[in-house]
């Protein structure tokens, strides 16, 4: 019985690789699947290689392991540069000549099919659009899956936005592919998978995630400036904010952005800003004021391939450490890695409650295959979001005090909080240091007492942070610390070095900032061999450890560089070679 | 609050002299005759001497990045437009690094009065060009003579849209006040400069200086602040600057377009969560 | 015979502070002593305290030492702010009532005398300003200073801008005040100096030296934005540059001083940007891109205190670790710190063969407390400036090249360069991944490549990067590392301790990145005690030297979050107690 | 160089109709016609669908960062003045992020040519609303219709004293070419807007609707580029869109200000070490 199995569309920017993928995820998942997807594209408008890989399995995956069994390219190109990820026994539907010119070593065990989408949809539908139409009856056929709900699907795509004739035409393409496909495979190059009951699951990127958990937090106020990979959050914003009475508003650029999520959370909103690499980098000013004002702002940060304009369509984990270490000044600051889709939106919820509770900038940091990415996920559980506003006075409360001191000195280090309109409570947001009621004072014994103010709001706040939490076994001698979009890849290389009898743990650390020391340290201590598993080219969350940790024993670095996705087999191969 | 004594926090340290003492004492008086509480304004200040006014101004105060009191302003606003927001920049803070974002409330009629202290020169940081200095002024940064071509912060509002243009001098206080007075009854976006003396870094653009170089748009025959070519020509006149209510046009406010309900603030809303509609976007994953 | 000796002159805001220090400190070093000045200002525009502290020795010092000689007091607000600090046996002048009213216990050990300068500036000369030159004159009786230098100074200060009579009157202000001084203190309680021959030196800030550096290193394109401490450098340059035959550009902000600086420096010049914290954090996008574009270009940062608008006229060591860490993506850079005037114009010099040589970003790391106060150098070694331009080709090797690669991939990641304008040199710098010629190209190996060539660029770089200092004895138990302007502070301690027996080293990190682990590592490995000095409040350096060394010994860490110059005392103290 | 072959590097892969494809011709065309060689010519460019020009373009090229082309262009300008630098920018790039530098480079009247592609929209990015979308377009950030007034970037550019401004339109090559012809020659700043259909995620502002509402100002009668009013009135009629030469005027370019000798480039000075001049300068500090 097949348990595991993926699925790659490949072709040019413009083919309509995305829409396949996304259909045929969506299949699967209510087929009753768990599925991830990837996405690997270039950020040309046209043209240009790109792939959607679509996996799926009957157990729990959090990645997209390293093998593809189904090929659907829309071109030779394709062919040629995914034939090495392809399986044993991999089946290939390839659009185009070129298949007959590969070399019989290159092609051993598998199987192709030339399968000529484009003119069977031109000639058919006149128009080379119902290739993708085409493409995914045939998968279906292939892997044996449930016609009705992809009918169902393509009603639900395309019945509110294009009428019935146009459902009727996909649907009708659709069986095409499927007969075409029957015509072309026997029985044996079927991979039928199971159908099970789809449960209370949905199908979410990391991004629509975020937008759902900002909303369900309370997050009234959204202002960002487009930028690859984060621009998703504001697409599932923007369309349902309204309705809560909030609003999402498009800045000049990543400046105003963020200086405008700062008026508004002054202004009492729970609000909120999205950004990547170079937008990141332009907001760290505003960051550091928002730590030295004490403003409650969230700050969404999808990372993608720096330096520079880098490469807006890959992922990495490359701008870890801007976040911990970066801007002028030094200021409280909280930083939450999500590692799935449902902690994307557990934390969002979360980071909405530390920064009120804290009254200091919280960074959600993910990454592009986070952020773009579909996971299957149990339904988010609306019943646990609590809404905790912290030290935000009310107004009857103002009266009663005997003079409002915005940033009064606490023992806890944090102060109460008003909000403009409010009587009794006014104050001033001040950038330059300021005294307990926020006016400028440059004093020494003042400066003092307020940095170890500031600085002191985070002594106690790890009850409220997301611990790391340890995964595998609880004695091993291989320990991975990671986090965010690796873990996926983590995970199932514990399985596959399992399989070759090695035992290993896993650190996943949620919250980078404050650093939880502590954990660290002792899961450190408790084995032989630590391997840091990061998606960059330093290690930064090695040097972050390193620089926490101390005294230190010496810790492997994992790192990668790539363009693609973290894979099982980039972690499984270093650590064999290092323990054996 | 129908005294200005309300508002009067404590004496500014500026330079005695300073043309800032006529902005603060125009502010106080607007906000009396205005008959709000100073708990119902917000101060959005820039970097600079100007934005000092928060020390000495009682209202709610945001003294934020050089440059960036537009984003902030726009924020506030739009989370809680009851409020009476206000923002004060110097000619620096407004028209060199913060000129995008000035232009970008603009445009989008934000429903802010921006007062632009205009004492051509960055004064806070000791005395460099600014970009209203004038063509060949020697200043600390420019000790040939600056070689910049000034910007003139009214053209530049009416070329970008702008709703609201005026431009009051502080040594006219209270033909100021009844500019910003009504800036602040404008619904959109106003600009107010403020022809400001700098008496230590600027020797040149005195207050005498303005006196002679001042025109009032009241005295021009005809005058309407409502006729677009005319206040482009009131603003073509080298060696004249134009004073007075500029330009004036009734537009929708952001404010106005983009909320869902203005009357419900969302500073005022419960955060709660709505279980029944969120569920139901969830539903779309499914 | 006094060999050491500290006036402190203080006031309001607009009293002239700044000035009487001034002439102070030339006319000191011009009667052959070392001078190392102080200034403590608000960042108010008047009426807040100000003082300005002159510390002369006739042996070298590199700071101010934690001791007041003589206090001159525009007022009693100064005395009061100041007593602690004045030695036994101090004198203090002040203006103004209250000295009576002090409490015995407080003057103890100290004179006191009324010295009315305003009023008698008033009487005498109409102008309260005149009571500076009665100010300079009496401490010239006090300390016994030679009058005629004195002239000479008031006559190079007024002479050119304010003719003869105001060069009389001043000189006369100043004889007057002499003779008053003379009137009311008792030869006991004067502190008469003696005079050396002033040899080759010259009295400098730290700013003045980079822009004096900058000059001899044929930068020829300035680009900045106004901002304290930074804005000296520009003061100091902006009018010899057109001498040179270049050009300085005040910017509208400092992304744009940045990026003009990038674009003069990609067509040719020796180009560079200078400004402070939230400056610096306004820089990281571009920051980023001269990373990824491999574009020369220099950024002096000078460190006042964050975060935020912060406080613009104190120093503080609190951007580190941004320059290191900061920014997205990664990319190589060097950071040097440079901590005597001396070495601010040594490695400036440095720094623009540095940036030619390597093609990445070279960061002039220095802090307000270098920037803006004065020291005694010897007059900087013109002769040893070099000018090295690194791979830039000349136009005939072009004509040469079979096809110029801007980005070629080279054994030691180096680049040939070529300037706009030359024939077959053409190439588009980019930001986003790119090939060997420039142009984008997102494929994975190119892209491994070029990530690789790019950080390989500094794996050499050793040898021409400034290498640590190492002060004091060879074997010691106690050791320090620091960097930058805690440098005097350090090095007294060590005097300090050395009289309570104490031996010390002190290493003195001048490059801090790429980081020299192999000095650092070895240095730690030889101490029993390491202390790590900075000014800062979290301990950046710290931060860092755990992060590249591991596993590291545990390390003492001497922060100060103070508005005031680190003292000696904060050291020595603390260092005790440990040792102890 | 009088071929135009000899600029064209490469295919461009915008999408087939794309007006980009217009300002890639008429650039070519200008390029052979002044009769410079490619490496005369640097290209500076924004991010978006327009700074992809630097591929298919044979000239020095720079692409940075979103926003940013104006800062590079002038640095490159200043150090070499015998180059020809023309910037390239989108909508978004010039007139959202980019704005403040845009409005500084064309008040110091840096000698740069400055094409604005102007398709209404990010392109690159997908298609948000960009400062051009018409009020109440419908786009991906604009679910509901946008609620931002555009910008009119040539009146902009006349509120802040721009030297020369022209608007054309990519469906229209040679007119366009003529245009940026002249821009080059300009000397000082040369703005030159281009209106240009994005097929792909803009498809109300098409060809068509563009020949719909273009008017040359050649076909208004006794239209002068040296009359700011007669330009201002041409900018002013909505719903249509003036193109052709808008305005033109006569003032020092930037470069001839502030530069030492023009003639002697920073870029050609050999940066070695005046020691009597700057043994000099340390005497000073004595
Ligand atoms: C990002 C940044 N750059 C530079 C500065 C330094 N700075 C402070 S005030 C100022 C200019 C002030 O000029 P203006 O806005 O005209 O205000 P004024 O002092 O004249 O009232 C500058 C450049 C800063 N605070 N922040
Ligand atoms: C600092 C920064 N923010 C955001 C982006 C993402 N981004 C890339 S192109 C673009 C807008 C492009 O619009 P436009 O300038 O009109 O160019 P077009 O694609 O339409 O030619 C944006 C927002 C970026 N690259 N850098
Ligand atoms: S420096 Fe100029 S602007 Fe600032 S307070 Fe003094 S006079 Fe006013
Ligand atoms: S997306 Fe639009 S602007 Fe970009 S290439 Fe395609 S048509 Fe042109
Ligand atoms: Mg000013
Ligand atoms: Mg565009």
């Amino acid at each position: 019985m097949i348990k595991d199995m993926s699925v790659m569309i490949a072709g040019k920017a413009g083919d309509g690789v995305l829409f396949t993928g996304n259909v045929l995820a969506k299949l699967l998942k209510r087929q009753g699947w768990e599925v991830a997807t990837y996405r690997d594209f270039p950020s040309n408008i046209r043209g240009e290689d790109t792939c959607y890989t679509v996996r799926s399995s009957l157990d729990k995956i959090y990645g997209l392991g390293d093998r593809v069994d189904i090929l659907l390219a829309f071109d030779c190109a394709a062919i040629l540069a995914h034939l090495p990820e392809i399986a044993e026994n991999g089946i290939v539907f390839c659009d185009g000549e070129g298949v007959t010119a590969l070399s019989p070593e290159k092609t051993r065990g598998k199987t192709f099919h030339r399968f000529l989408l484009r003119s069977m949809a031109r000639e058919k539908y006149g128009r080379e659009i119902f290739k993708n139409m085409i493409a995914l009856g045939a998968l279906s056929y292939v892997l044996d899956l449930d016609r009705d709900l992809l009918e169902q699907i393509i009603s639900e795509t395309f019945l509110k936005r294009k009428g019935e004739d146009v459902v009727r035409t996909n649907i009708e393409a659709a069986a095409f592919g499927y007969e075409k496909a029957r015509e072309m495979t026997t029985e044996t190059e079927r991979h039928p998978l199971t159908r099970k009951e789809d449960d209370d699951r949905i199908l979410i990127s990391g991004d629509e995630a975020i937008a759902l958990g900002a909303l369900a937090a309370g997050c009234r106020f959204f202002a960002a400036y487009p930028i690859c990979p984060a621009s998703e959050i504001w697409q599932a914003l923007v369309h349902d904010m309204p309705d809560f009475g909030g609003v999402v508003v498009q800045t000049e650029d990543e400046l105003a952005a963020l200086n405008m999520a700062i008026g508004a959370a002054f202004a009492g909103a729970r609000a909120m800003t999205s950004t990547s690499g170079p937008g990141a980098s332009l907001m760290m000013e505003a960051f550091s004021m928002a730590g030295m004002a004490e403003v409650p702002v969230v700050i969404a940060h999808v990372q993608r391939m720096g330096p520079a304009t880098g490469m807006p369509t890959k992922s990495q984990q490359g701008d870890v450490l801007q976040w911990i270490f970066g801007s002028h000044g030094e200021f409280p600051r909280i930083v939450l890695a999500p590692g799935t889709v449902g902690e994307c939106f557990d934390m969002t919820v979360r980071a909405f409650n530390l920064v009120e509770k804290y009254q200091c900038p919280v960074i959600l940091l993910t990454e592009l295959d986070m952020g773009q990415n579909y996971r299957t996920s149990r339904t988010f559980d609306l019943s646990a979001v609590r809404i905790d506003r912290g030290k935000l006075v009310r107004p009857g409360e103002l009266a009663a005090l005997p003079g409002f001191k915005r940033y009064e000195f606490t023992p806890d280090g944090i102060s109460p909080r008003s909000l403009p309109g409010q009587k009794n409570g006014i104050h001033v947001v001040e950038s330059l240091e300021h005294d307990e009621r926020g006016y400028r004072d440059e004093g020494l014994a003042n400066r003092l007492r307020m940095m170890e103010k500031r600085m002191r709001k985070l002594d106690g706040a790890a009850v409220d942070l997301a611990p790391p939490q340890v995964w595998g076994f609880e004695k091993a001698d291989v320990g991975f610390i990671a986090c965010g979009s690796t873990l996926g890849a983590v995970l199932e290389a514990m399985d596959e070095l399992r399989e070759k009898k090695v035992a290993s743990r896993f650190l996943q650390l949620r919250t980078l900032w404050p650093f939880p020391a502590e954990e660290v340290r002792e899961f450190i201590s408790r084995s032989r061999d630590v391997f840091v598993v990061e998606h960059n080219f330093a290690g930064q969350l090695a040097t972050l450890i390193k620089s926490q940790i101390s005294p230190c024993q010496e810790l492997g670095n994992i790192v990668s560089a790539s363009t693609r996705e973290f894979t099982p087999r980039a972690i499984v191969e270093p650590v064999l070679k290092a323990v054996r | 609050m129908k005294e200005k004594r309300g508002f009067h926090l404590t004496a500014p340290t500026w330079c005695k002299g300073c043309g800032l003492f006529g902005v603060f004492e125009a502010l106080k008086t607007v906000a009396a005759s205005l008959d709000f509480e100073p708990e119902d304004l917000v101060i959005v200040t820039g970097i600079g001497c100007h934005g000092r006014i928060n020390n000495y101004f009682r209202a709610y105060g945001f003294h934020g990045l050089h440059g960036r009191a537009m984003p902030v302003a726009t924020g506030i606003k739009l989370v809680n437009p009851r409020l009476q927001v206000l923002a004060v920049s110097g000619d620096g803070d407004a028209y060199s690094i913060g000129l995008g974002h000035f232009l970008h409330a603009l445009r989008k009629n934000v429903g802010l009065t921006y007062i632009v202290v205009d004492n051509r020169i960055f004064a806070l940081t000791q005395g460099q060009a600014s970009p209203t200095t004038d063509f060949g002024a020697v200043t600390i940064s420019t000790p040939f003579g600056s070689r910049d071509f000034p910007i003139d912060g009214p053209a530049l509002a009416l070329g970008a849209g702008a709703t609201f243009i005026a431009r009051g001098f502080s040594g006219e206080v209270t033909h100021l006040a009844s500019l910003i007075e009504r800036g602040m009854k404008h619904d959109g976006f106003a600009l107010i400069e403020v022809l400001s003396p700098c008496i230590t870094h600027n020797k040149v653009n005195s207050y005498d200086w303005y006196r002679k170089h001042i025109v009032h748009v009241e005295s021009i025959s005809d005058y309407s602040p409502r006729d677009k070519a005319g206040a482009w020509e009131a603003l073509s006149h080298p060696g004249k600057i134009a004073v007075g209510l500029i330009y004036e046009e009734g537009k929708p406010s952001f404010e106005d377009l983009v909320l869902p309900d203005r009357r419900k603030p969302i500073a005022s809303l419960d955060p709660g969560v709505d279980r029944t509609r969120l569920r139901r976007i969830m539903e779309g994953f499914r």
